[in-house]
């Protein structure tokens, strides 16, 4: 009984790290919204954004549901603080330029790729055919990142350099999202999620796969900054809460 | 060759005809202008309406709502394309417009040049700001010039669901706590005559109008499109069981409408000219994305070079 | 007795007024904290950042006990929304480069010295005693000013375009500071508030002098803005309110 | 002249004598580096230290503790300011020092590479890191170099007020709601071991201690000092309701002084490294703020020159 009542418990935070890295990079993308560099391009990233806070909805709301009680995809979002966040560090980091914003949008993208890949075989039917049905997507998230990777990377003398300025702002956070939380382990063990850690090599592969068409490169200082799935975030994300809850915290209770 | 005026008459023969005037069409050089600043008029209207609205993305109150808001903003960027391609086939280039705008020269809607204050302006915005838009894009659907009008159509579509989007953000408001029936009534009274405004000048000030209707890229005149707007909007408001800010509004049983108060000409000149609470605010947004996404623009070009010319290499 | 309440009314939205024009700028000013030019003018911006939001302290706790029952200071700086408050829309304008900053808080400090100067004879002893403690604060914050402005005026080419371009941004918002709302032509038939409009000359006198001396000119487009003193803000405030505002919102009733 | 050896001699006599050490005095090479290097990177210290602290002065969550918090923030610039006048009388200038700084050359305090993630690490930095810190101060006090001893002397006093505050903030915390009391341990939890790193490496490690010993510059090692603030700590965390983070912590009959567990040395080696949660956003933001700070020093020397030159002319 104990031992299914932690099950249950480490399902809810898996589900909800699901769902919170979605939600992060929600609040950071749609930033660029009416800000592009280009209007095709506002149109592009917006359109990511879109899939990405669907899927945050969708996990939200299986996690809600897992939860019962008074629980609500918006309770879920709104009423939590920074210390109950799971999401990876990776994707609360400042938008910074184009460069920085493709960049983390193209190391999430392949890692969201290769999760959901296996996540759509999970014995968690509600996680599968969430993966599942975001699979589509996802893949053109990956293109349209690695798209853009490739034309700054291979672009000019000074795209070439935001590009790297911006990996090396980036990499040191990319590491977490290979480095289980206790609760990725027990789904792991109980067949629903992926043992996360194998799924970097082929990260890896891809990653250098496009940054040799940029004509880019890894950074060296590959030491890895955790926590974000353990709820130790930036000094970033509670300033991205107080935007973000503002309205629900001020109103409590209200219905929108 | 034909002369200037059989062209002129062959040309106002067709749209006499409700024929659609096309790209390659002959045309006078008037209407060329008149559609071309009309359409970038409306497609800098679009893009410059994304940043009211999306000043409250981060914002949204639950995530249905900024899921909603996200895409509302989305699809206006979406209009924005189609409406420069429309000028484009004029032979107006999508540069020329962004820097037309960018220096001032162009004008956009002056609504947008107010703030986005609350929650419910999200709502007001979709119920009065979309909905006098959309009276005067039905009309737009049956523009003679054909790019014009077809892009309306596809606007129209998206408008309406908008509309309704905003109607729906006030009514849940209306039905809410005290404070969001106040934030709901003052969104209401802060936007209901900015509103009124969009429809331009009063035909008796309005220059361009005689041309336009003769040639049919306009069908209403600036105060038919007002009345009507009036009048829906009255029946609408009480639906909310909220008031509209006109102690003047009233019916008139032998105009067979609702009479309204006058409308604060000064403050439209002054927001045309420059002046609204955000005219700055709104270009020095879209200078500060166009200036820094120059980077961006030029590498996507370099890029596409290198590109083609690997191609032709390995071709050759 | 119903002029009398009026008269009460509008006392209590005079001295929000007051309080909000300093707690605003204090929540700008303090953004540069640690991210100042030089380190001896991050210690003079926060100083007077300090002198603000004790005068501002001084003008809530005031508010609080002309409302009565639960008000406090902390009530009225953190639990009223955007439509409430009503500073000026000067305060409210970003901080931008150091140009910017040091060229609003000139504008402020002038107005503010004239300001003081008047209340520190109001009949209200209140007000005049704040305003007569305050007037020695806020005359070293006009000398400070104004001597950053000739400093940068006549300093580089660059520096005095970016002083050019700040005023450019900010004159428009100048106006208002002068133009009466109804509590303040309240106030002044009561004979606790000066005649605000009568102060603009002495303002302008100070402005011109300055900037003369400072090689800078005042820009023609004097259109003035104005909504602030009645609730009617810039896109600013919200932005500045969640932050402020978040802890006490997320935890209601909670004492710190 | 005296040689070298003599000179040698008579600056230890003083130190053993207890008279301080001036700028103008003559030393040794090695006591010159260090004292720099120690006051420099108590300098920087108090300089990088602003920043955590200074990202909670917008949400302070009264207006009180918002007063409290900016006042804090701005003596740790007078700090800095003190300790970079102490570091110039040996030669150092002030650019110098800064470049080191920015450059990641010079070091600061390593507990500012960790974030603060609510409300409550105000008042566990006040407690526990100034706490810490002022230990090392009170007895830099009386360190043999003059100006270093007299700053620290003025550090000190400011110093202990903070830390009230600091305790004062958690005090309130603990005897509040259920979340506050929640989030008064988290930040206990979360500061505990950095602060005890920040008497850095134990003695049996620790490069310089022996020599500074010698000059006097310290008066006890890293590892006395922590015991101090251990025996400390475990005496105020009783007051306040709350524990610290040790499982191994307890008292020692023997050594009339509390054991605890061991530091994950680790962990401390990687934050001096620049491997620390925030070692990167600390010096970029440093960075940051004085390229975008250039313009405006050089506007002021080139106004000062301005001014002077106008002085010189009129004078002539």
């Amino acid at each position: 009984m104990e031992q299914s009542n932690n099950d249950h418990t480490a399902l809810v935070d898996y589900v909800l790290h699901l769902a919170d890295n979605n939600l992060i990079l929600t609040q950071r993308n749609a930033a660029w919204c009416g800000h592009g560099p280009i209007l095709e391009q506002d149109i592009a990233i917006t359109n990511i954004t879109l899939d990405l806070i669907g899927q945050a909805r969708n996990f939200y709301q299986y996690a809600a549901t897992l939860i019962g009680g008074d629980a609500t995809e918006d309770s879920l979002a709104y009423l939590r603080n920074e210390r109950s966040f799971k999401n990876c560090l990776l994707v609360e980091q400042p938008n910074g330029d184009w460069a920085q914003t493709v960049t983390k949008q193209f190391f999430y993208s392949v890692y969201q790729f290769l999760l959901y890949e296996q996540l759509q075989k999970s014995s968690d039917e509600t996680l599968a055919a969430i993966a599942a049905k975001s699979l589509k997507e996802v893949t053109y998230h990956v293109t349209w990142s690695s798209d853009w990777v490739i034309r700054l990377g291979d672009g000019t003398t000074e795209s070439q350099q935001r590009m790297q300025q911006a990996i090396d702002n980036l990499w040191n956070y990319t590491g977490e999202l290979f480095e289980p939380a206790a609760y990725e382990n027990s789904l792991h063990q109980q067949q629903i999620a992926p043992a996360i850690a194998t799924l970097q090599p082929a990260w890896l592969q891809k990653v250098k796969e496009v940054f040799a068409e940029a004509t880019l490169t890894i950074p060296e200082n590959s030491f890895v900054q955790t926590g974000g799935k353990n709820g130790l975030h930036t000094e970033q994300l509670g300033y991205i809460l107080t935007e973000l809850q503002y309205l629900q915290r001020t109103y409590p209770g209200a219905n929108w | 060759m034909m002369q200037l005026v059989d062209l002129e008459k062959a040309f106002q023969a067709k749209i006499d005809q409700e024929i659609k005037i096309e790209p390659k069409d002959w045309m006078p050089d008037a209407y060329r202008k008149t559609n071309i600043r009309q359409i970038s008029q409306h497609a800098h209207s679009e893009v410059i309406g994304m940043l009211p609205e999306g000043n409250w993305i981060s914002r949204a109150p639950s995530l249905k709502r900024k899921a909603i808001l996200i895409a509302k903003v989305q699809d206006e960027a979406g209009h924005g394309l189609y409406l420069y391609s429309a000028a484009e086939t004029l032979g107006m280039s999508r540069e020329q417009m962004t820097e037309d705008l960018l220096s001032g020269k162009a004008k956009y809607s002056s609504i947008f040049n107010y703030p986005t204050l609350t929650w419910a302006d999200m709502g007001a915005i979709g119920w009065l700001v979309d909905g006098a838009a959309i009276l005067n894009q039905v009309m737009l659907c049956r523009t003679s010039y054909g790019p014009y009008a077809r892009a309306n159509v596809r606007i129209c579509k998206e408008e309406s669901f908008h509309q309704r989007q905003g109607f729906e953000t006030l009514m849940v408001l209306s039905q809410g706590t005290p404070e969001q029936k106040a934030m709901c009534q003052d969104a209401i009274n802060r936007w209901w005559w900015p509103a009124l405004m969009m429809f331009g000048p009063t035909d008796s000030e309005s220059t361009n109008s005689d041309t336009s209707i003769k040639w049919k890229i306009k069908r209403k005149t600036n105060d038919e499109l007002r009345q009507q707007f009036v009048d829906m909007a009255v029946q609408q408001v009480k639906v909310l069981g909220m008031t509209l800010p006109d102690p003047d509004l009233k019916w008139n049983e032998e105009r067979q409408h609702y009479d309204f108060g006058e409308i604060n000409w000064t403050e439209f000149w002054n927001v045309v000219k420059g002046n609204g609470p955000c005219n700055k605010q709104r270009l020095d947004a879209k200078k500060k994305a166009h200036e820094e996404g120059a980077w961006v623009r030029a590498a996507a070009v370099a890029h596409a070079q290198k590109k083609a010319a690997r191609t032709t290499q390995k071709v050759a």
